[in-house]
């Protein structure tokens, strides 16, 4: 009865290179997303892990390499066509809307969903507020599940970090989204966020069947719940495969020990 | 041609009048994030102080040595100046401290009403004179060459030459005293410099004092130039255009802006204008600005700002 | 299938699916039920849940449930849990509420003395609980859950989800419409309605079965006598195997129609509290002590002019506030004035906060409530009543009437009940609400059921003159001092624990020459306290070894010394020397019940040796001992704790 | 309403401090004067001793026992040139006192804003050599007033000068002439005339605005210095006429070529620039400077002397001084002319005010008694004529003074009526104005 | 502390999401409204409507528009005041060269040609931010100065630059008498901040507000950066526009434009910032205290003076008022950057739990 089963490649990143003038952060890296996966690229601090996310979600454009989404070309893709080919990501330093309640927060992950134009959203009634409660209700179900319903109306900026941190999630969870980006999602939590965590990511996978693609400082939680796992090195991709495989080798090894050792 | 020359020189000459006054807004900028609008009301309240010493000094001392006269008021209104900067960073900014740009510009905007309201309140709202010897008369350059000659305005060249001295001397203070290392260390990064122990307050004191002081020096030569009186505060929108095309943080870039939307400007009202009805400088030089904005939102000599995700 | 069809089933209401088919067919429009889900209070009327709980009715049947079955129900107060207790009803079946927050072994327990075939539970976290002990239940054939969330792998064909079998019901219904009905005919009033477990402050649980009939009866006293009408509101929040959750929440509501509001979560019942702002209210003393602990501490915060603003009016209303609650001529109109100018400016404020506003009968009961707690929210305009019953009596034996408040009664016996005392001083009840009987237990039945119909309640109390019932303690902790005088700790830890600083107290003289005592700080209150002072501290045993906190302490306890110096009954009783344990006393460790009373053998046992140093005048004793976290990890806590002696007072002769 | 109450306080507390002439005493009448000033701002020098000598004509016309024994009374309120605060200002003072007689807003744009109201409230609004040139029209505009003299009629008079310099003004074809001006609506007043007169004689006009507030120059007076016209008007104000000068010294263009409208033509205008201004003219409708003329000595004796005068001595007689003090007596006249028909002795209504202004004649008797003699030229106003003179003289700057250089001048009435008529009925069409016949007049 | 909400829950969307969830604030505004159009016209005097209420109500309008674009998109204007301008002859043209134009369309018009001019001049916020924007639009306030100065179209030919409308009339009601004005510029300010609620409560708001907080993450989200800038420029040059139609039309009769100069986007940007940004009371907290404290100023000082026996001239009146002015600007900016609005809501939140503190 396992309710997810891992499909063919969504996501296809082929010989991406980028620099930011002349400094080199990722150099011909290649690899695959499957669909309903958990894919996880982890690697030192400077691996460029970050940037990879960022070629990916179109904030940065590499150099040279292609991006493949569903069969379709990509590799110009800025941060808005990323986000309306079904792509969320959360952040590494959050990135929240600090001025909104958590409410709002995730609302606007709903924005791509949302058609009343400007004069029916002004006068409100009718149109506008039909569709403001219709993704009410959606959003109502992204705290029910990420359980926030306890600080569903606080600002954000009055939030511990944990809390922060999953507050960002379910705004990426409210575009309902085929992939989703997560940049180290349990850096700077305790164990027992890093568990809750975890579980709301395998739980997002799992239920929604949501390709799950996450960057990771920490080798340790990552292996347990990914699928499929990247191992980048000073930009360059050193390992991929199974956690156990990435586990067996020798190259991740050395990286791992020489960096953090 | 000659008229072209002319008129680029006239450009110059008052781009270079236009740095004096966009260097004030530069330095605080520079170390305190304020984008100090209280900077042309600074320059009147400077001037109006030179001016009124300088009247009140013979009257006081009785003697008519004009000379005499202006240094001293010179050295009163430096004292003005610095007890002035001293108050602002003291009663207000100190307490601005990390909030936003637009915030700490309208506490500039407060401060220029107050600054406003005391300068004409002790010194009076006339008509003041600033008479430190300026010749007023034009020369005439290259006669043998064009017919006419090329006008040269005294008293601008002089002026100019005064703006170039006080940014030779302000990049002297900058590079080769402690004060000015440090000034600069600020304006880098004012976590960093304080955790190396600069006393940001102190610090942030001086260069309003600095700032004061090239205010009074943009103000004796606009208020030699204009007479000393209200609308001299207004010169700070003149020179806005300036220090958007140099860039916030650039003193080299306050006077190339200077120049640069001087001569843009004149150029502009003298072969432009005429055909849509003239008095198009100033926005004129604000366009102009904008346009480099386009090319180079940072300005031409500011930083170039990298998003961070 | 319809709601007026449901409603045929009238006849006498003398069971709870009767009752509920009623309020569908009279007030089908009125909200029955309400959650707070999904943000907004989502609302059921009374005719859709008698849909839903005739549709889950079904679905049992349909697995398999029957007449006589034993249904165990797991979690918070959701709606469909206490819908579930009335479908079970409905087929004749026996809901049997279980604490939620109890561990895996301790459910093991009831599940297996109450032959339990069916569990409903809430969440994917208790189905763990569950999956856990199956196999010592061999009795347990189906879990089914409420909320499906991370269940999709659990792939036991035991387990099924709440909405699988609600639709299967409607199906069931549909095909047959005659069965539910013909089963809620079937049903009769003394068949067993609800079996609630002991909470255990003595021994093992035990399975109290209680009749359609008496429980009715209970709640029918209870609205009869506070004029209950269809319009209360209720908050649910209360775990729901707790008699007193059942009486308010279930039986009254359904006697009388009112709604009931489940709360969003653990974490926002003081904000739905607020939001629904019942008109009816039922809590144990801990909870009114929290609520107070919370006002004094949030209002050391505040300004000095509103620091001083309620503590003026607090005065006002500690002169008056009661009585004019209760409506007595004898306050003076100055009195009333400033009452109605605090009632303004601070008390109807305060109510607002505490969620209050709306109150016009609050209970509390479980255990014995402070008088100044007690009086706290009477004068601010709470119409706070205490009640006394156990679980063997539908919780309802005694009732403080309106205007008759008396602070160290429980009241008068409610309507149909004979109450009278023993000549040990134990108080004996006898009527309709006593239990069928304890389950599967004749021995403990009879022991409890004397021949004569008099159920044996354990407490110790006496009726004053106006015929209201005094509980001094538990009958067989009332204990005496060396020198004769009557020792109820109960009463002087009750006194201790109002302090806002004090958590949890326990005192010791049985048999001894003075009376000594445990104190338990108030994290909370003195962490603040603390903080305000600049005291650094790590925790817990840090702050509660500080010398400043020993000298705040000992300052409550003296205080106490001198509140008792003035009763000649219990003046003998004054706290001579005390201690502040290292570590706060935990259910998890067994020093309290669930319900957060205190094990007094148990810890008395435990702590040997600081009752020992408390009696041979030592200064300081070493103390280690062994905790249980959260996580079901231990620990070890050591300290060195110092032994404070405290001033007495002379015994104040009372003027005649 | 708690402001109002405070309104009222503070217009109290200004009646007591405008000195003993206000007094209980003299309680009996009294008329009142809403006053619309700037001593602040970009403009506080010009507005200063316009404001001085306005006050201290009030002054001495109460010392001089008022109109009829009615002692005109005010009250200030500053309106730092900004017209908001100038609308703030008029209606917090017009009803006050019985109401306000009669406002002048010292401003191009407060004058247009009052304006509009000034129907409504029926106070006139009286804008003595300022002000729509068109509003010389009375059947159009009503209430308003530009006595003295208007800018098309100040240009008129320039252009006339130059012309009778030239010897002629068939001599003025082919001549150059640059309007130097402030851009605003002040400033484009005279453009209108002069491109007629520029097109009835056929010089050649050149229009250089210059942006608020004028102290930014330099392009246009190296246009000038291109274009080498023969003459330059200047149309500025506060401080864009002493920059002007100073450029036009800067760019060596000679001031004696230059011709000042009489806003640009007085002592702030020139002061700082001292010697660099020497030969600099300027028109002066009505008056000049006059330090000597009578009022000037009657003011310094009655009042100065005495403690009681507003402002510093030295400036009483200097050219804006006098403005000031010229238009308060017209306003004072019109009093005395309205009393002659609705009660000698009377506080009259602001629509009483209008009909006094309307029937000023001031001959040169009347000019004399008021020891003005010398110093203006009769006025008289009509109903269709709100301006009621068009007498202007040229006076030109030595370096320390203004002297007079020209005799006087009359606006050229068949120049300006045409324009004039033309204006107002554009202005009546937008409004939705029915012009006044003249019987209307004798009403 | 006069809030009492217990039993006030919502059981539907519908009536979590009301532009004021709470009762007593519902009630409160309704109130005031209530009283804006009935009590106030009842009770103060032409003084009070012309001089301070119809101003304050049109810059309520135009702080309401300077709100929408720096408090809620975080894009700085010191252009507000060419916005105006651009409304109010836009308006005045499409009224005098229109036949029958109706006045009330004219002025919508007039906010449309606003809102146009908005979008060009608001175009360089997509290269440029901060500061650095703030001078851009300064352009846009010099450039449309010269523009209504020099180009006689738009004045229709008036020779001075200067232009005036007659009486404005509205389905047969001639806005004449102070009270006419009063009630026309207050109905049509109730509107726009009904509209404005509706907008920044909905999708456009939080794009907006997003853009503010965190463009990045907004644009990762989906949010198109340059429509949301533009669309803010747009509405806020819409209400800037309608504003200073309203000015012009309404308040002035005539006008010239220096009506509109950079010293009436200053005064905007102060109403905005001392009134609170992102908040739509602030800004009629901030139009309140601008409008009124330099009058209150202006006419409490002479008292003041009196008081002490200081006889006190219209002069220094004014320049102790615009110190004062000023120094109140930086001591609010220093004791709450965040506006009136926030101390008003940190006092209603206050109130809400009063009496405890927090």
């Amino acid at each position: 009865m396992n309710g997810r089963k891992i499909g063919e490649v969504i996501l296809d990143l082929k010989n991406i290179s980028l620099s930011f003038g002349g400094v080199k952060a990722l150099t011909d890296i290649s690899f695959d997303v499957r669909e309903h996966e958990i894919r996880a690229i982890i690697g030192p601090n400077g691996a460029g892990k970050s940037s990879m996310l960022n070629v990916i979600n179109g904030v940065y454009r590499p150099q040279q390499g292609d991006i493949i989404l569903r069969g379709e070309h990509h590799a110009n893709m800025d941060s808005y066509g990323a986000a309306k080919a079904g792509l969320a990501r959360t952040f590494q330093n959050i990135a929240l809307f600090k001025g909104m309640s958590v409410l709002d927060n995730i609302m606007t992950g709903r924005n791509l969903k949302m058609k009343a134009n400007m004069l029916q959203q002004a006068i409100w009634f009718g149109a506008a507020q039909r569709e403001e409660l219709e993704h009410r209700a959606k959003v109502e179900e992204i705290i029910d599940f990420l359980e926030i319903q306890h600080i569903r109306k606080t600002p954000v900026g009055r939030l511990p970090y944990g809390l922060q941190k999953r507050v960002d999630l379910a705004r990426a969870l409210a575009m309902e989204p085929q992939i989703l980006l997560l940049d180290e999602p349990m850096a700077g939590m305790n164990v027992e966020e890093k568990q809750d965590m975890c579980r709301f990511i395998l739980d997002v996978n799992d239920q929604f069947g949501t390709t799950v693609v996450l960057i990771e400082h920490d080798m340790g939680v990552v292996m347990d719940i990914s699928d499929r796992v990247v191992v980048l090195d000073y930009g360059k991709k050193i390992g991929d495969g199974t956690p156990d495989e990435v586990r067996a080798n020798p190259d991740v090894i050395s990286a791992y020990l020489g960096a953090s050792h | 041609m000659a008229f072209f020359l002319e008129t680029l020189l006239g450009g110059l000459m008052s781009g270079m009048l236009y740095s004096l006054v966009a260097l004030g807004f530069v330095l605080i900028f520079k170390a305190s994030g304020v984008f100090n609008f209280a900077q042309g009301a600074m320059v009147l309240f400077a001037a109006l102080a030179m001016a009124r010493f300088s009247e009140w000094i013979p009257d006081w001392l009785g003697m008519e040595n004009l000379f005499v006269a202006n240094l001293l008021a010179f050295a009163v209104a430096v004292v003005v100046m610095f007890v002035v900067a001293w108050l602002i960073e003291r009663l207000a900014l100190r307490y601005l401290v990390n909030q936003e740009g637009a915030t700490l510009l309208m506490a500039t905007l407060g401060i220029a009403y107050v600054l406003d309201g005391i300068g004409q309140t002790i010194f009076g709202s006339d008509i003041y004179k600033i008479d430190v010897g300026m010749p007023k008369d034009p020369v005439m350059m290259l006669e043998s060459v064009f017919e006419g000659g090329i006008l040269i305005n005294k008293e601008d060249f002089i002026a100019a030459l005064i703006a170039a001295l006080l940014v030779i001397s302000l990049s002297i203070f900058f590079q080769k005293t402690a004060t000015g290392r440090a000034l600069r260390a600020v304006a880098d990064d004012h976590q960093a410099a304080q955790s190396i122990g600069i006393p940001l307050d102190r610090i942030w004191v001086i260069v309003w004092c600095v700032a004061g002081i090239t205010a009074l020096v943009a103000g004796i030569i606009w208020g030699s130039k204009l007479g000393v009186q209200f609308s001299l505060s207004t010169i700070a929108l003149r020179a806005l255009p300036v220090v958007i095309l140099g860039g916030l943080t650039s003193v080299p870039g306050a006077i190339i802006g200077g120049l640069i939307i001087g001569v843009g400007e004149k150029l502009s009202e003298v072969y432009l204008g005429p055909y849509v009805g003239g008095g198009i400088e100033i926005w004129f030089a604000y366009m102009l600005a904008l346009v480099f904005l386009l090319f180079r939102p940072q300005g031409l000599f500011g930083e170039k700002i990298i998003d961070r995700v | 299938m319809s709601v007026s069809q449901s409603g045929r089933a009238s006849g006498p209401l003398d069971t709870f699916p009767r009752l509920l088919l009623n309020h569908a067919a009279t007030r089908g429009d009125r909200p029955a039920t309400r959650e707070k889900y999904l943000g907004i209070w989502q609302t059921w009327n009374w005719s859709q849940v008698a849909e839903e709980v005739r549709a889950m009715a079904c679905g049992l049947a349909e697995l398999g449930f029957k007449r006589g079955d034993n249904l165990a129900l797991i979690g918070d107060n959701r709606p469909r849990l206490y819908w579930a207790m009335c479908a079970a009803q409905m087929l004749g079946g026996v809901p049997v509420p279980l604490y939620q927050d109890a561990v895996a072994t301790e459910m093991a327990f009831v599940l297996t003395d109450g032959e339990i075939r069916f569990a409903i539970v809430e969440d994917q976290e208790q189905v763990d609980k569950m999956l856990e002990i199956k196999d010592q239940c061999p009795s347990l054939q189906h879990i089914l859950y409420d909320d499906p969330r991370g269940m999709r792998h659990y792939t036991q064909t035991y387990l099924q989800g709440l909405d699988e079998v609600i639709a299967m019901g409607k199906v069931h219904d549909r095909n047959q419409p005659d069965f539910i009905v013909g089963e809620i005919a079937n049903g009769r009033p003394e068949d067993v309605a609800v079996m609630l477990y002991t909470s255990g402050t003595t021994g093992k649980p035990k399975g109290v079965c209680q009749t359609h009939e008496t429980f009715i009866a209970a709640a029918q006293s209870g609205v009869g006598f506070d004029h209950l009408t269809d319009q209360e509101d209720i908050l649910s929040y209360l775990p729901m195997a707790w008699v007193g959750d059942h009486l308010f929440s279930y039986a009254q509501a359904l006697v009388a129609g009112f709604t009931i509001n489940c709360p969003e979560s653990g974490d926002t019942v003081m904000t739905d509290l607020r939001e629904i702002g019942p008109t009816y209210y039922f809590a144990p003393p801990r909870v009114f002590e929290n609520l107070l602990t919370t006002v004094m501490i949030r209002m050391e915060d505040a300004g000095a002019l509103k620091r001083n603003m309620f503590h003026y009016f607090m005065a006002v209303a500690k002169r008056c506030g009661s009585d004019i609650l209760d409506g007595k001529s004898t306050v003076s109109s100055t009195d009333r004035l400033l009452y109605a100018l605090g009632n303004l400016m601070i008390y109807g404020p305060l109510r607002n906060v505490l969620g209050m506003s709306r109150i016009r009968v609050a209970y509390t009961a479980g255990a014995a409530i402070g008088p100044d707690l007690f009086r706290f929210y009477r004068s601010i305009g709470v119409n706070l009543k205490q009640l006394y019953g156990a679980t063997e009596t539908c919780a309802a034996v005694c009732l403080q009437p309106d205007r008759e408040i008396k602070f160290d009664s429980v009241g008068k016996p409610a309507p149909g009940v004979e109450v009278k005392i023993a000549d040990n001083g134990e108080v004996l009840v006898r009527g309709k609400l006593l239990l069928k009987e304890y389950y599967k237990r004749p021995k403990d039945t009879a022991e409890a059921i004397d021949a004569e119909g008099w159920f044996h309640t354990g407490d110790a109390g006496f009726f004053d003159e106006d015929g209201h019932l005094k509980i001094i303690d538990r009958a067989k902790d009332v204990g005496k001092l060396s020198n004769g005088a009557i020792f109820a700790p109960n009463y002087i830890e009750n006194k201790l624990k109002f302090f806002p600083h004090i958590k949890e107290a326990v005192c010791f003289g049985h048999d001894r020459d003075m009376v000594c005592a445990f104190i338990n700080i108030d994290m909370g209150a003195v962490g603040n306290w603390a903080e305000r002072r600049g005291l650094p501290y790590s925790g817990y045993t840090d702050l509660a070894g500080k010398k400043e906190v020993l000298d705040l302490v000992r300052e409550c306890v003296e205080q106490v010394n001198a509140e008792l110096s003035h009763d000649a009954m219990v003046a003998e009783t004054q706290i001579h020397r005390f201690l502040v344990l290292h570590k706060e006393l935990d259910p998890d460790d067994d020093e309290l019940t669930r319900t957060r009373k205190v094990r007094r053998g148990f810890i008395s046992e435990k702590y040997n040796v600081l009752i020992d140093a408390l009696y041979s005048g030592k200064t300081s004793q070493f103390i280690e001992t062994q905790v249980k976290f959260e996580d079901g990890r231990t620990g070890k806590v050591a300290a060195d704790l110092a032994i404070l002696e405290v001033k007495t007072y002379p015994t104040m002769k009372k003027a005649a | 309403m708690k402001l109002r109450k405070l309104a009222a306080a503070a217009s109290l507390v200004a009646i007591g401090l405008s000195g003993a002439l206000t007094t209980p005493a003299f309680a009996a009448e009294e008329q009142f004067f809403p006053l619309l000033v700037y001593r602040t701002g970009a403009y506080a020098p010009n507005g200063v001793p316009w404001a001085n000598g306005f006050l201290d004509y009030l002054k001495l016309t109460n010392a001089r026992g008022g109109v009829n024994g009615v002692k005109m009374i005010w009250e200030e309120c500053e309106t730092g040139y900004a017209t908001d605060r100038g609308v703030e200002c008029y209606e917090r003072l017009k009803g006050k006192h019985g109401g306000g007689t009669a406002v002048q807003p010292l401003s191009t744009g407060i004058t247009f804003a009052l304006t509009e109201k000034a129907p409504v409230d029926k106070i006139p609004v009286i804008t003595a050599g300022y002000g729509r040139s068109e509003s010389q029209n009375g059947a159009v505009f009503g209430w308003n007033f530009p006595l003295v003299g208007t800018y098309w009629m100040g240009a008129d008079v320039l252009v006339q000068h130059i012309a009778k310099k030239e010897g002629g003004f068939d001599k003025l074809k082919g001549k150059k002439v640059a309007l130097v001006y402030h851009d605003s609506p002040y400033g484009k007043e005279p453009i209108a005339l002069l491109q007629e007169r520029a097109k009835m004689h056929g010089f050649d006009l050149s229009l250089l605005p210059v942006a608020h507030p004028g102290v930014e120059q330099k392009a246009t007076w190296l246009q000038i210095r291109q274009n080498k016209p023969d003459y330059v008007f200047l149309w500025g104000w506060g401080v864009m006429n002493s920059t002007a000068l100073k450029e036009a010294q800067a760019t060596g263009y000679p001031r004696e070529k230059m011709y000042g409208v009489w806003w640009a033509g007085a002592e702030p205008d020139v002061k700082d620039v001292g010697d660099g201004a020497k030969g600099y003219n300027a028109l002066a409708m009505q008056h000049g400077a006059e330090p000597d003329s009578k009022v000037v000595k009657e003011i310094l004796e009655k009042l100065h002397a005495k403690g009681q005068g507003t402002g510093p001595k030295e400036e009483v007689g200097q050219v804006l001084y006098m403005r000031g003090l010229i238009s308060s007596m017209l306003q004072v006249e019109a009093v005395r002319v309205a009393q002659g028909r609705y009660g000698k002795g009377k506080r009259i209504t602001g629509e009483q005010m209008r009909w006094g202004l309307e029937n000023l004649d001031l001959d040169q008797k009347a000019l004399d008694g008021m020891g003005l003699g010398g110093v203006m030229r009769p006025v008289k106003t009509s109903c269709l004529d709100h301006m009621g003179s068009a007498w202007a003289r040229i006076h030109t700057w030595d370096g320390k003074k203004w002297n007079f250089t020209s005799d006087w001048y009359q606006g050229d009435e068949k120049v300006l009526r045409p324009m004039v008529m033309l204006a107002s009925a554009k202005y009546a069409e937008e409004k939705k104005i029915k012009p006044r016949t003249p019987e209307d007049c004798k009403k | 502390m006069f809030y009492r909400e217990n039993g006030q829950f919502k059981t539907s969307y519908k009536a979590d999401q009301q532009a004021f969830a709470i009762p007593q604030d519902r009630w409160a505004i309704y109130a005031i409204v209530a009283f804006a159009f009935i009590g106030v016209p009842l009770l103060v005097d032409e003084y009070m409507f012309r001089a301070i209420l119809v101003p304050f109500l049109i810059l309520s309008l135009a702080a309401l528009g300077v709100n929408i674009l720096v408090g809620y998109c975080g894009q700085i204007t010191l252009g507000a005041g060419a916005s105006m301008a651009v409304g109010a002859y836009a308006a005045y043209n499409f009224l005098i060269r229109v036949d029958g134009m109706p006045a009330l369309a004219a002025i919508l018009l007039g906010g449309l040609v606003a809102a146009a001019a908005g979008i060009v001049f608001g175009a360089p916020s997509l290269r440029v931010r901060g500061l650095y924007l703030a001078v851009a639009t300064l352009a846009a306030q010099f450039f449309w100065d010269w523009a209504f100065l020099r180009i006689k179209w738009f004045t229709n030919n008036a020779s001075s630059g200067s232009v005036s409308v007659a009486d404005i009339s509205l389905f047969g009601w001639t806005i004449s008498t102070p009270t006419d004005k009063y009630l026309f510029s207050l109905g049509i300010l109730v509107v726009f901040a009904v509209m404005a609620k509706n907008l920044l409560r909905g999708n456009m708001g939080r794009q907006w507000m997003a853009i503010r907080d965190m463009d990045v993450a907004a644009t990762v989200i989906g949010i198109r950066p340059m429509y949301s800038k533009l669309t803010a420029f747009a509405v806020s040059s819409f209400y800037l526009g309608v504003a200073g139609a309203l000015w012009g039309f309404v308040n002035l009769g005539s006008w010239e434009p220096a009506a509109f100069s950079i010293d009436r986007s200053l005064q905007l940007l102060f109403m905005v910032i001392i009134g609170g940004m992102g908040a739509i009371s602030g800004s009629f907290f901030g139009a309140a205290f601008i409008v009124i404290l330099p009058i209150f100023l202006n006419q409490m000082l002479p008292l003041v003076g009196s008081l002490f026996g200081l006889e006190v001239s219209t002069a220094l009146v004014s320049h102790v008022e615009v110190i004062i002015f000023g120094s109140l600007i930086v001591f609010f900016l220093i004791v709450e950057p965040h506006g009136i609005a926030r101390l008003w809501a940190t006092g209603r939140e206050k109130l809400r739990l009063w009496p405890f503190p927090h």
